[in-house]
Protein backbone atom coordinates (compact mmCIF):
# COMPACT_ATOMS: atom_id res chain seq x y z
CA UNK A 1 0.00 0.00 0.00
CA UNK A 2 1.37 3.40 -0.90
CA UNK A 3 1.37 6.46 1.38
CA UNK A 4 -1.48 7.87 -0.66
CA UNK A 5 -3.67 4.93 0.08
CA UNK A 6 -2.85 5.14 3.75
CA UNK A 7 -4.02 8.73 3.77
CA UNK A 8 -7.12 7.81 1.83
CA UNK A 9 -8.10 5.12 4.31
CA UNK A 10 -9.00 7.81 6.79
CA UNK A 11 -12.71 8.54 6.30
CA UNK A 12 -13.29 11.79 4.55
CA UNK A 13 -14.62 14.68 6.57
CA UNK A 14 -18.37 14.74 6.66
CA UNK A 15 -18.72 11.14 5.51
CA UNK A 16 -21.41 9.52 7.55
CA UNK A 17 -20.50 6.12 6.27
CA UNK A 18 -17.39 5.58 4.22
CA UNK A 19 -17.21 2.73 1.72
CA UNK A 20 -14.77 0.85 3.96
CA UNK A 21 -17.14 1.01 6.94
CA UNK A 22 -20.01 -0.07 4.77
CA UNK A 23 -18.06 -3.02 3.43
CA UNK A 24 -17.10 -4.08 6.94
CA UNK A 25 -20.79 -4.19 7.84
CA UNK A 26 -21.57 -6.41 4.84
CA UNK A 27 -19.10 -9.19 5.60
CA UNK A 28 -20.82 -12.54 5.92
CA UNK A 29 -24.20 -11.11 4.97
CA UNK A 30 -26.16 -11.99 1.89
CA UNK A 31 -25.38 -9.48 -0.81
CA UNK A 32 -26.40 -8.66 -4.33
CA UNK A 33 -23.63 -7.89 -6.77
CA UNK A 34 -24.56 -6.36 -10.07
CA UNK A 35 -22.00 -6.48 -12.84
CA UNK A 36 -21.46 -4.02 -15.66
CA UNK A 37 -22.72 -6.62 -18.12
CA UNK A 38 -26.06 -6.59 -16.33
CA UNK A 39 -25.86 -9.99 -14.68
CA UNK A 40 -26.69 -10.22 -11.01
CA UNK A 41 -25.07 -12.51 -8.45
CA UNK A 42 -26.42 -13.12 -4.98
CA UNK A 43 -24.45 -14.82 -2.26
CA UNK A 44 -22.81 -14.54 1.13
CA UNK A 45 -19.94 -12.08 1.06
CA UNK A 46 -16.82 -14.02 2.02
CA UNK A 47 -14.34 -11.27 1.35
CA UNK A 48 -13.65 -8.19 -0.64
CA UNK A 49 -10.49 -6.24 -1.40
CA UNK A 50 -9.57 -2.73 -2.42
CA UNK A 51 -10.00 -3.42 -6.11
CA UNK A 52 -13.58 -4.51 -5.35
CA UNK A 53 -12.67 -8.11 -6.15
CA UNK A 54 -15.42 -10.05 -4.42
CA UNK A 55 -15.55 -13.61 -3.12
CA UNK A 56 -19.04 -15.00 -2.64
CA UNK A 57 -20.28 -18.24 -1.15
CA UNK A 58 -23.46 -20.12 -2.06
CA UNK A 59 -23.70 -18.04 -5.17
CA UNK A 60 -26.80 -17.72 -7.29
CA UNK A 61 -26.89 -16.07 -10.64
CA UNK A 62 -30.05 -14.13 -11.41
CA UNK A 63 -31.27 -12.79 -14.70
CA UNK A 64 -30.72 -9.09 -15.35
CA UNK A 65 -34.31 -8.21 -14.43
CA UNK A 66 -33.78 -9.85 -11.05
CA UNK A 67 -36.83 -12.05 -11.45
CA UNK A 68 -35.39 -15.56 -11.58
CA UNK A 69 -32.38 -17.70 -10.78
CA UNK A 70 -30.33 -18.79 -13.80
CA UNK A 71 -27.81 -20.95 -12.04
CA UNK A 72 -26.29 -21.82 -8.70
CA UNK A 73 -22.63 -22.18 -7.90
CA UNK A 74 -20.57 -22.80 -4.82
CA UNK A 75 -17.95 -20.14 -4.45
CA UNK A 76 -17.41 -17.38 -6.91
CA UNK A 77 -14.69 -14.83 -7.38
CA UNK A 78 -15.75 -11.69 -9.19
CA UNK A 79 -13.08 -9.50 -10.72
CA UNK A 80 -13.48 -6.00 -9.32
CA UNK A 81 -13.43 -4.07 -12.57
CA UNK A 82 -16.70 -5.70 -13.60
CA UNK A 83 -18.57 -4.69 -10.47
CA UNK A 84 -21.28 -2.10 -10.87
CA UNK A 85 -22.60 -2.14 -7.32
CA UNK A 86 -22.79 -4.26 -4.20
CA UNK A 87 -25.94 -4.09 -2.16
CA UNK A 88 -27.22 -5.81 0.96
CA UNK A 89 -30.04 -8.26 0.36
CA UNK A 90 -32.89 -7.18 2.62
CA UNK B 1 5.99 -10.68 -12.41
CA UNK B 2 5.03 -14.36 -12.39
CA UNK B 3 3.88 -14.35 -15.97
CA UNK B 4 6.75 -12.18 -17.10
CA UNK B 5 9.13 -14.84 -15.77
CA UNK B 6 6.96 -17.55 -17.22
CA UNK B 7 7.04 -16.07 -20.70
CA UNK B 8 10.78 -15.58 -20.43
CA UNK B 9 11.13 -19.35 -20.07
CA UNK B 10 9.16 -19.73 -23.31
CA UNK B 11 11.51 -17.57 -25.38
CA UNK B 12 12.44 -19.43 -28.54
CA UNK B 13 9.39 -21.69 -28.35
CA UNK B 14 6.47 -21.53 -30.78
CA UNK B 15 3.27 -19.98 -29.45
CA UNK B 16 -0.02 -18.81 -30.89
CA UNK B 17 -1.38 -15.51 -29.63
CA UNK B 18 -5.10 -14.89 -29.91
CA UNK B 19 -5.92 -11.19 -29.92
CA UNK B 20 -9.08 -9.67 -28.52
CA UNK B 21 -10.38 -9.20 -32.06
CA UNK B 22 -10.13 -12.90 -32.83
CA UNK B 23 -6.99 -12.80 -34.96
CA UNK B 24 -4.61 -15.61 -34.07
CA UNK B 25 -0.92 -15.02 -34.76
CA UNK B 26 1.42 -17.97 -34.68
CA UNK B 27 5.16 -17.51 -34.31
CA UNK B 28 8.27 -18.05 -32.26
CA UNK B 29 8.46 -16.01 -29.09
CA UNK B 30 11.61 -13.91 -29.14
CA UNK B 31 11.15 -11.55 -26.26
CA UNK B 32 8.77 -10.39 -23.59
CA UNK B 33 8.69 -7.42 -21.23
CA UNK B 34 7.12 -6.63 -17.89
CA UNK B 35 3.82 -5.59 -19.51
CA UNK B 36 3.77 -8.99 -21.23
CA UNK B 37 4.13 -7.33 -24.58
CA UNK B 38 5.18 -10.22 -26.76
CA UNK B 39 7.57 -10.20 -29.68
CA UNK B 40 7.11 -12.97 -32.21
CA UNK B 41 9.22 -13.95 -35.19
CA UNK B 42 8.42 -15.98 -38.31
CA UNK B 43 4.80 -15.13 -37.82
CA UNK B 44 1.85 -16.48 -39.67
CA UNK B 45 -1.75 -15.53 -39.16
CA UNK B 46 -4.05 -18.49 -38.67
CA UNK B 47 -6.90 -18.15 -41.20
CA UNK B 48 -4.70 -16.01 -43.41
CA UNK B 49 -7.23 -16.11 -46.23
CA UNK B 50 -9.56 -14.24 -43.89
CA UNK B 51 -6.85 -11.96 -42.55
CA UNK B 52 -4.28 -11.27 -45.31
CA UNK B 53 -3.59 -7.91 -43.65
CA UNK B 54 -0.35 -9.09 -42.11
CA UNK B 55 0.93 -11.27 -44.93
CA UNK B 56 4.01 -9.11 -45.51
CA UNK B 57 4.90 -8.91 -41.83
CA UNK B 58 7.76 -11.13 -40.76
CA UNK B 59 8.02 -10.35 -37.06
CA UNK B 60 5.81 -8.39 -34.78
CA UNK B 61 5.39 -6.91 -31.35
CA UNK B 62 2.02 -7.52 -29.74
CA UNK B 63 0.84 -5.20 -27.03
CA UNK B 64 0.08 -7.19 -23.90
CA UNK B 65 -3.28 -5.55 -23.34
CA UNK B 66 -4.72 -6.77 -26.64
CA UNK B 67 -4.00 -10.42 -25.94
CA UNK B 68 -6.94 -12.66 -25.12
CA UNK B 69 -5.22 -16.03 -24.99
CA UNK B 70 -1.79 -17.42 -25.63
CA UNK B 71 -1.99 -20.99 -26.80
CA UNK B 72 0.91 -23.03 -25.49
CA UNK B 73 2.37 -26.44 -26.10
CA UNK B 74 2.05 -28.59 -22.97
CA UNK B 75 5.57 -29.99 -23.52
CA UNK B 76 7.06 -26.52 -23.09
CA UNK B 77 5.53 -25.98 -19.67
CA UNK B 78 6.22 -27.63 -16.33
CA UNK B 79 2.85 -27.35 -14.59
CA UNK B 80 4.08 -28.45 -11.15
CA UNK B 81 6.73 -25.78 -11.20
CA UNK B 82 4.12 -23.29 -12.27
CA UNK B 83 1.81 -24.15 -9.38
CA UNK B 84 4.66 -23.80 -6.89
CA UNK B 85 5.61 -20.47 -8.36
CA UNK B 86 2.00 -19.33 -8.14
CA UNK B 87 1.80 -20.24 -4.45
CA UNK B 88 5.05 -18.46 -3.75
CA UNK B 89 3.90 -15.40 -5.65
CA UNK B 90 0.59 -15.36 -3.76
CA UNK B 91 2.45 -15.62 -0.45
CA UNK B 92 4.88 -12.91 -1.40
CA UNK B 93 2.07 -10.68 -2.50
CA UNK B 94 0.26 -11.22 0.76
CA UNK B 95 3.32 -10.50 2.85
CA UNK B 96 3.98 -7.32 0.93
CA UNK B 97 0.40 -6.22 1.41
CA UNK B 98 0.58 -7.00 5.13
CA UNK B 99 3.87 -5.14 5.50
CA UNK B 100 2.48 -2.16 3.64
CA UNK B 101 -0.64 -2.18 5.77
CA UNK B 102 1.44 -2.38 8.94
CA UNK B 103 3.73 0.47 7.94
CA UNK B 104 0.75 2.53 6.85
CA UNK B 105 -1.10 1.84 10.10
CA UNK B 106 1.80 2.83 12.36
CA UNK B 107 2.04 6.56 11.58
CA UNK B 108 -1.71 7.02 11.32
CA UNK B 109 -2.54 5.19 14.56
CA UNK B 110 -3.51 8.42 16.25
CA UNK B 111 -6.12 9.17 13.62
CA UNK B 112 -7.88 5.84 13.74
CA UNK C 1 8.15 7.36 2.98
CA UNK C 2 10.84 9.74 4.18
CA UNK C 3 13.44 7.13 3.54
CA UNK C 4 12.14 6.77 0.04
CA UNK C 5 12.45 10.49 -0.53
CA UNK C 6 15.92 10.82 1.00
CA UNK C 7 17.23 8.65 -1.77
CA UNK C 8 16.64 11.45 -4.22
CA UNK C 9 18.76 14.05 -2.43
CA UNK C 10 17.72 17.70 -2.12
CA UNK C 11 14.14 17.96 -3.18
CA UNK C 12 11.99 20.58 -4.71
CA UNK C 13 8.31 20.05 -4.11
CA UNK C 14 5.62 21.22 -6.38
CA UNK C 15 2.59 21.12 -4.16
CA UNK C 16 0.27 22.42 -6.84
CA UNK C 17 0.81 19.55 -9.21
CA UNK C 18 1.88 17.00 -6.68
CA UNK C 19 5.18 16.50 -8.41
CA UNK C 20 8.58 16.02 -6.81
CA UNK C 21 11.74 17.29 -8.40
CA UNK C 22 15.45 17.35 -7.63
CA UNK C 23 18.63 18.37 -9.39
CA UNK C 24 18.17 15.53 -11.82
CA UNK C 25 14.87 16.96 -12.92
CA UNK C 26 11.36 15.74 -12.40
CA UNK C 27 11.48 12.38 -10.71
CA UNK C 28 8.01 11.57 -9.56
CA UNK C 29 4.45 12.39 -10.39
CA UNK C 30 2.87 10.79 -7.38
CA UNK C 31 1.21 13.43 -5.27
CA UNK C 32 2.93 12.14 -2.14
CA UNK C 33 2.83 15.42 -0.25
CA UNK C 34 -0.71 16.38 -1.11
CA UNK C 35 -3.62 16.66 1.21
CA UNK C 36 -6.16 13.85 0.87
CA UNK C 37 -8.50 14.16 -2.06
CA UNK C 38 -11.66 15.90 -0.85
CA UNK C 39 -13.78 17.05 -3.71
CA UNK C 40 -15.89 19.71 -2.09
CA UNK C 41 -18.88 19.35 -4.35
CA UNK C 42 -19.35 15.70 -3.50
CA UNK C 43 -18.67 16.39 0.16
CA UNK C 44 -21.48 18.94 0.22
CA UNK C 45 -23.87 16.36 -1.20
CA UNK C 46 -23.48 13.98 1.71
CA UNK C 47 -26.84 13.35 3.31
CA UNK C 48 -28.83 14.66 0.36
CA UNK C 49 -30.37 13.15 -2.73
CA UNK C 50 -28.18 12.92 -5.79
CA UNK C 51 -28.74 11.85 -9.36
CA UNK C 52 -25.97 9.89 -11.02
CA UNK C 53 -25.55 9.34 -14.72
CA UNK C 54 -23.47 6.26 -15.38
CA UNK C 55 -21.65 4.81 -18.33
CA UNK C 56 -23.80 2.39 -20.24
CA UNK C 57 -27.28 3.82 -20.32
CA UNK C 58 -28.31 3.75 -16.71
CA UNK C 59 -28.99 6.24 -13.96
CA UNK C 60 -29.23 6.11 -10.21
CA UNK C 61 -31.03 8.34 -7.76
CA UNK C 62 -30.23 7.98 -4.08
CA UNK C 63 -29.08 9.56 -0.85
CA UNK C 64 -25.32 9.91 -0.62
CA UNK C 65 -23.84 8.58 2.61
CA UNK C 66 -20.16 8.60 1.89
CA UNK C 67 -17.45 8.20 -0.68
CA UNK C 68 -13.74 7.56 -0.97
CA UNK C 69 -10.89 8.79 -3.13
CA UNK C 70 -12.03 6.69 -6.09
CA UNK C 71 -15.50 8.16 -5.76
CA UNK C 72 -16.87 4.77 -4.81
CA UNK C 73 -20.08 5.79 -3.09
CA UNK C 74 -22.29 4.47 -0.35
CA UNK C 75 -25.88 5.27 -1.26
CA UNK C 76 -29.22 4.70 0.44
CA UNK C 77 -32.76 4.28 -0.91
CA UNK C 78 -31.50 3.92 -4.43
CA UNK C 79 -33.65 3.79 -7.52
CA UNK C 80 -31.97 2.43 -10.60
CA UNK C 81 -33.25 3.55 -13.96
CA UNK C 82 -32.32 1.59 -17.02
CA UNK C 83 -32.46 3.65 -20.19
CA UNK C 84 -33.35 1.39 -23.09
CA UNK C 85 -31.97 1.97 -26.60
CA UNK C 86 -35.39 3.23 -27.74
CA UNK C 87 -35.29 5.92 -25.05
CA UNK C 88 -37.83 4.34 -22.70
CA UNK C 89 -36.92 4.29 -19.04
CA UNK C 90 -37.34 1.22 -16.90
CA UNK C 91 -37.32 1.70 -13.16
CA UNK C 92 -35.77 -1.20 -11.27
CA UNK C 93 -36.63 -2.17 -7.66
CA UNK C 94 -35.45 0.21 -4.94
CA UNK C 95 -32.33 -0.89 -3.03
CA UNK C 96 -32.06 0.11 0.59
CA UNK C 97 -28.31 0.66 0.50
CA UNK C 98 -25.44 -0.05 -1.84
CA UNK C 99 -21.80 0.50 -2.54
CA UNK C 100 -21.52 1.88 -6.05
CA UNK C 101 -18.24 1.46 -7.87
CA UNK C 102 -16.80 4.83 -8.85
CA UNK C 103 -15.66 3.33 -12.11
CA UNK C 104 -18.92 3.87 -13.95
CA UNK C 105 -19.91 7.29 -12.77
CA UNK C 106 -20.09 9.77 -15.59
CA UNK C 107 -21.86 12.70 -13.92
CA UNK C 108 -23.23 13.62 -10.52
CA UNK C 109 -26.14 16.01 -10.24
CA UNK C 110 -26.95 17.22 -6.72
CA UNK C 111 -30.58 17.41 -5.72
CA UNK C 112 -31.92 14.22 -7.25
CA UNK C 113 -33.61 13.63 -10.56
CA UNK C 114 -36.65 15.63 -11.69
CA UNK C 115 -38.74 12.48 -11.56
CA UNK C 116 -37.56 11.49 -8.10
CA UNK C 117 -40.60 11.16 -5.87
CA UNK C 118 -38.79 10.80 -2.59
CA UNK C 119 -36.67 13.94 -3.09
CA UNK D 1 10.42 -3.29 -24.98
CA UNK D 2 10.90 0.13 -26.53
CA UNK D 3 14.39 -1.16 -27.35
CA UNK D 4 12.76 -3.61 -29.69
CA UNK D 5 10.94 -0.73 -31.33
CA UNK D 6 13.98 1.56 -31.32
CA UNK D 7 15.58 -1.02 -33.58
CA UNK D 8 12.83 -0.46 -36.13
CA UNK D 9 13.33 3.32 -36.35
CA UNK D 10 13.84 4.35 -39.94
CA UNK D 11 12.23 1.19 -41.27
CA UNK D 12 8.88 0.57 -42.83
CA UNK D 13 6.49 -0.85 -40.26
CA UNK D 14 2.99 -2.20 -40.03
CA UNK D 15 0.66 -1.05 -37.27
CA UNK D 16 -2.64 -2.62 -36.33
CA UNK D 17 -4.65 -0.25 -34.19
CA UNK D 18 -7.23 -1.16 -31.59
CA UNK D 19 -9.97 -0.06 -33.99
CA UNK D 20 -8.75 -2.66 -36.46
CA UNK D 21 -7.15 -0.16 -38.83
CA UNK D 22 -4.03 -1.07 -40.71
CA UNK D 23 -1.36 1.62 -40.99
CA UNK D 24 1.88 1.41 -42.93
CA UNK D 25 4.69 3.92 -42.71
CA UNK D 26 8.21 4.73 -41.78
CA UNK D 27 8.88 4.73 -38.05
CA UNK D 28 10.57 7.96 -36.96
CA UNK D 29 10.46 7.71 -33.22
CA UNK D 30 9.05 5.80 -30.33
CA UNK D 31 8.74 6.34 -26.60
CA UNK D 32 8.18 4.21 -23.52
CA UNK D 33 4.39 4.17 -23.82
CA UNK D 34 4.59 3.03 -27.44
CA UNK D 35 3.58 6.34 -29.01
CA UNK D 36 4.85 6.06 -32.56
CA UNK D 37 5.91 8.93 -34.79
CA UNK D 38 5.47 7.83 -38.35
CA UNK D 39 6.16 9.55 -41.63
CA UNK D 40 4.84 8.65 -45.05
CA UNK D 41 1.94 7.10 -43.21
CA UNK D 42 -0.66 5.25 -45.24
CA UNK D 43 -3.85 3.65 -44.07
CA UNK D 44 -4.84 0.50 -45.88
CA UNK D 45 -8.57 0.21 -46.29
CA UNK D 46 -9.76 -3.35 -46.65
CA UNK D 47 -13.07 -3.31 -48.44
CA UNK D 48 -13.89 -6.93 -49.04
CA UNK D 49 -17.52 -7.95 -49.13
CA UNK D 50 -17.12 -10.84 -46.74
CA UNK D 51 -17.89 -13.42 -49.42
CA UNK D 52 -15.80 -16.55 -49.07
CA UNK D 53 -12.54 -16.49 -51.03
CA UNK D 54 -12.52 -18.32 -54.34
CA UNK D 55 -10.49 -21.28 -53.20
CA UNK D 56 -8.78 -22.60 -50.12
CA UNK D 57 -6.19 -20.82 -48.09
CA UNK D 58 -2.58 -19.92 -48.72
CA UNK D 59 -1.53 -17.69 -51.54
CA UNK D 60 -4.72 -17.88 -53.56
CA UNK D 61 -5.83 -14.48 -52.40
CA UNK D 62 -3.01 -12.97 -54.38
CA UNK D 63 -3.73 -14.90 -57.55
CA UNK D 64 -7.45 -14.32 -57.50
CA UNK D 65 -8.15 -10.75 -58.54
CA UNK D 66 -10.49 -8.97 -56.19
CA UNK D 67 -13.88 -7.96 -57.49
CA UNK D 68 -14.28 -4.36 -58.64
CA UNK D 69 -14.16 -1.98 -55.73
CA UNK D 70 -13.13 -4.61 -53.25
CA UNK D 71 -9.37 -4.33 -53.47
CA UNK D 72 -7.27 -2.60 -50.85
CA UNK D 73 -7.22 1.16 -51.07
CA UNK D 74 -4.40 3.22 -49.61
CA UNK D 75 -4.88 6.67 -48.16
CA UNK D 76 -1.90 8.90 -47.51
CA UNK D 77 -1.89 10.54 -44.12
CA UNK D 78 1.54 12.19 -44.12
CA UNK D 79 3.35 12.38 -40.80
CA UNK D 80 1.48 11.50 -37.66
CA UNK D 81 1.87 10.33 -34.13
CA UNK D 82 -0.02 7.13 -33.31
CA UNK D 83 -0.95 7.09 -29.66
CA UNK D 84 0.41 4.11 -27.78
CA UNK D 85 -2.93 3.20 -26.24
CA UNK D 86 -4.36 2.57 -29.68
CA UNK D 87 -1.53 0.40 -30.93
CA UNK D 88 -2.33 -3.30 -30.92
CA UNK D 89 0.40 -4.83 -33.05
CA UNK D 90 3.56 -3.39 -34.55
CA UNK D 91 5.06 -5.44 -37.32
CA UNK D 92 8.29 -5.41 -39.24
CA UNK D 93 7.61 -5.50 -42.96
CA UNK D 94 9.56 -7.94 -45.10
CA UNK D 95 10.23 -5.79 -48.16
CA UNK D 96 10.72 -8.79 -50.44
CA UNK D 97 7.28 -10.17 -49.70
CA UNK D 98 5.76 -6.71 -49.64
CA UNK D 99 7.00 -5.94 -53.17
CA UNK D 100 5.43 -9.16 -54.45
CA UNK D 101 1.97 -8.37 -53.18
CA UNK D 102 -0.37 -6.42 -55.36
CA UNK D 103 -2.54 -5.04 -52.60
CA UNK D 104 -5.09 -3.56 -54.98
CA UNK D 105 -6.10 -7.10 -55.88
CA UNK D 106 -6.46 -8.31 -52.32
CA UNK D 107 -10.00 -8.50 -51.03
CA UNK D 108 -10.53 -8.93 -47.32
CA UNK D 109 -12.88 -7.71 -44.67
CA UNK D 110 -11.55 -5.00 -42.38
CA UNK D 111 -10.08 -6.38 -39.16
CA UNK D 112 -12.56 -6.48 -36.30
CA UNK D 113 -11.93 -3.87 -33.61
CA UNK D 114 -10.34 -4.99 -30.36
CA UNK D 115 -13.00 -5.18 -27.70
CA UNK D 116 -11.67 -4.95 -24.20
CA UNK E 1 -2.88 1.24 -8.91
CA UNK E 2 -6.17 1.84 -7.31
CA UNK E 3 -6.03 0.00 -4.04
CA UNK E 4 -8.69 1.25 -1.70
CA UNK E 5 -8.48 0.60 1.98
CA UNK E 6 -11.80 -1.18 1.86
CA UNK E 7 -10.69 -4.46 3.35
CA UNK E 8 -10.65 -4.28 7.07
CA UNK E 9 -7.91 -5.81 9.14
CA UNK E 10 -10.20 -7.50 11.64
CA UNK E 11 -11.55 -10.00 9.12
CA UNK E 12 -11.48 -13.74 9.75
CA UNK E 13 -8.52 -15.94 8.96
CA UNK E 14 -10.16 -18.16 6.36
CA UNK E 15 -10.57 -15.56 3.65
CA UNK E 16 -8.60 -12.43 4.14
CA UNK E 17 -8.65 -11.72 0.49
CA UNK E 18 -10.89 -12.81 -2.37
CA UNK E 19 -7.94 -14.17 -4.29
CA UNK E 20 -7.31 -16.75 -1.55
CA UNK E 21 -10.15 -18.60 -3.17
CA UNK E 22 -7.86 -19.25 -6.11
CA UNK E 23 -5.03 -20.59 -3.97
CA UNK E 24 -7.39 -23.38 -2.98
CA UNK E 25 -8.42 -23.84 -6.59
CA UNK E 26 -4.88 -24.45 -7.88
CA UNK E 27 -4.67 -27.79 -9.66
CA UNK E 28 -8.45 -28.03 -9.46
CA UNK E 29 -10.98 -27.60 -12.20
CA UNK E 30 -12.37 -24.09 -12.51
CA UNK E 31 -14.95 -22.41 -14.61
CA UNK E 32 -14.04 -18.93 -15.80
CA UNK E 33 -16.48 -16.56 -17.39
CA UNK E 34 -14.93 -14.03 -19.73
CA UNK E 35 -16.16 -10.94 -21.50
CA UNK E 36 -17.78 -11.42 -24.87
CA UNK E 37 -19.87 -14.45 -23.92
CA UNK E 38 -16.93 -16.78 -23.47
CA UNK E 39 -16.64 -19.42 -20.84
CA UNK E 40 -13.68 -21.65 -20.06
CA UNK E 41 -13.54 -24.86 -18.07
CA UNK E 42 -10.13 -26.17 -17.25
CA UNK E 43 -7.58 -27.03 -14.62
CA UNK E 44 -6.00 -24.01 -13.00
CA UNK E 45 -2.21 -24.17 -13.19
CA UNK E 46 -1.24 -20.61 -12.36
CA UNK E 47 -2.69 -17.19 -11.68
CA UNK E 48 -1.60 -13.78 -10.46
CA UNK E 49 -3.44 -10.88 -8.86
CA UNK E 50 -4.52 -9.48 -12.22
CA UNK E 51 -6.29 -12.83 -12.66
CA UNK E 52 -4.06 -13.72 -15.56
CA UNK E 53 -4.34 -17.51 -15.57
CA UNK E 54 -2.87 -20.60 -17.11
CA UNK E 55 -5.36 -23.40 -17.67
CA UNK E 56 -4.86 -26.91 -18.93
CA UNK E 57 -7.35 -29.26 -20.63
CA UNK E 58 -9.54 -26.34 -21.50
CA UNK E 59 -12.94 -26.38 -23.05
CA UNK E 60 -14.04 -23.03 -24.39
CA UNK E 61 -17.67 -22.20 -25.05
CA UNK E 62 -18.42 -19.09 -27.04
CA UNK E 63 -22.02 -17.96 -27.05
CA UNK E 64 -22.86 -15.43 -29.70
CA UNK E 65 -26.20 -13.73 -29.36
CA UNK E 66 -27.41 -11.91 -32.42
CA UNK E 67 -29.93 -9.20 -31.69
CA UNK E 68 -32.54 -7.85 -34.03
CA UNK E 69 -31.47 -4.72 -35.89
CA UNK E 70 -34.75 -2.89 -35.30
CA UNK E 71 -35.06 -3.76 -31.65
CA UNK E 72 -31.75 -4.49 -29.95
CA UNK E 73 -33.52 -6.18 -27.05
CA UNK E 74 -34.96 -8.94 -29.24
CA UNK E 75 -32.75 -11.98 -29.69
CA UNK E 76 -32.76 -13.21 -33.27
CA UNK E 77 -30.49 -16.18 -32.91
CA UNK E 78 -27.97 -17.66 -30.60
CA UNK E 79 -25.12 -19.90 -31.56
CA UNK E 80 -22.62 -21.74 -29.45
CA UNK E 81 -19.15 -22.72 -30.55
CA UNK E 82 -17.03 -25.15 -28.58
CA UNK E 83 -13.26 -25.33 -28.77
CA UNK E 84 -10.76 -27.27 -26.75
CA UNK E 85 -7.17 -26.40 -26.01
CA UNK E 86 -4.53 -28.34 -24.14
CA UNK E 87 -2.86 -25.38 -22.46
CA UNK E 88 -3.61 -21.68 -22.59
CA UNK E 89 -2.67 -18.46 -20.90
CA UNK E 90 -5.68 -16.21 -20.33
CA UNK E 91 -5.18 -12.51 -19.90
CA UNK E 92 -6.81 -11.33 -16.69
CA UNK E 93 -8.51 -8.22 -18.01
CA UNK E 94 -11.13 -10.24 -19.84
CA UNK E 95 -12.01 -12.34 -16.79
CA UNK E 96 -15.39 -11.60 -15.22
CA UNK E 97 -16.08 -14.37 -12.71
CA UNK E 98 -14.18 -17.45 -11.57
CA UNK E 99 -16.05 -20.43 -10.15
CA UNK E 100 -13.78 -22.95 -8.45
CA UNK E 101 -15.43 -26.31 -9.06
CA UNK E 102 -13.42 -28.45 -6.67
CA UNK E 103 -14.20 -26.41 -3.57
CA UNK E 104 -17.91 -26.59 -4.26
CA UNK E 105 -18.70 -29.54 -2.00
CA UNK E 106 -16.53 -28.70 0.96
CA UNK E 107 -17.42 -25.88 3.33
CA UNK E 108 -15.12 -22.94 2.88
CA UNK E 109 -14.57 -20.84 5.95
CA UNK E 110 -16.86 -19.77 8.73
CA UNK E 111 -18.22 -16.61 7.20
CA UNK E 112 -21.78 -17.79 6.88
CA UNK E 113 -21.85 -19.31 10.33
CA UNK E 114 -20.59 -16.05 11.82
CA UNK E 115 -23.41 -14.11 10.29
CA UNK E 116 -26.16 -16.27 11.63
Amino acid sequence: MSPEDAVASVPLAGSRKSPSEYVASMRGKKVIVKLIGGSIFKGYLASLDGYLNIALEQTEEWNSEGTGVIGTFGDALIRGNNVYYISLEE
Amino acid sequence: MLFYSFFKTLVGKPVAVELKNGVVIRGDLTSVDQFTNLKLENIQVVDDHLYPHMSSVSSCLIRGSVVRYVHLRPDDVDCDLLQDATRREADRHKQEAAAAAASAAAPSAGRA
Amino acid sequence: MERELQRYGPLRWDFERGAVGCAAGLIAWRPVARAPYRPQLIDKCIGSRIWLLLHGESELVGTLCGFDQHVNMVLEDVTEIQVNPDGSRLQLPVRKSMLLSGNNIAMLIPGGSPSDISA
Amino acid sequence: MSNELQRLVGRNIFVMTCEGRVLIGKLRGVDTVMNLTMSDLRERLFRGSGLPPAEGAGETFMAEPAAEGEGVEEISLGTMVVRGDNVAVVGEIDEDIESQIDWSSVAALPLPPIKH
Amino acid sequence: MSAVALSTSQSTVAFNEPLDLLTLALDERVRIRLRGGRELRGRLQAYDFHLNCILSDVEETVTEIIYSEEDPTVVVSQKTIKNSYSLIYVRGDSVVVVFPQGAESEPTGSVVADAE
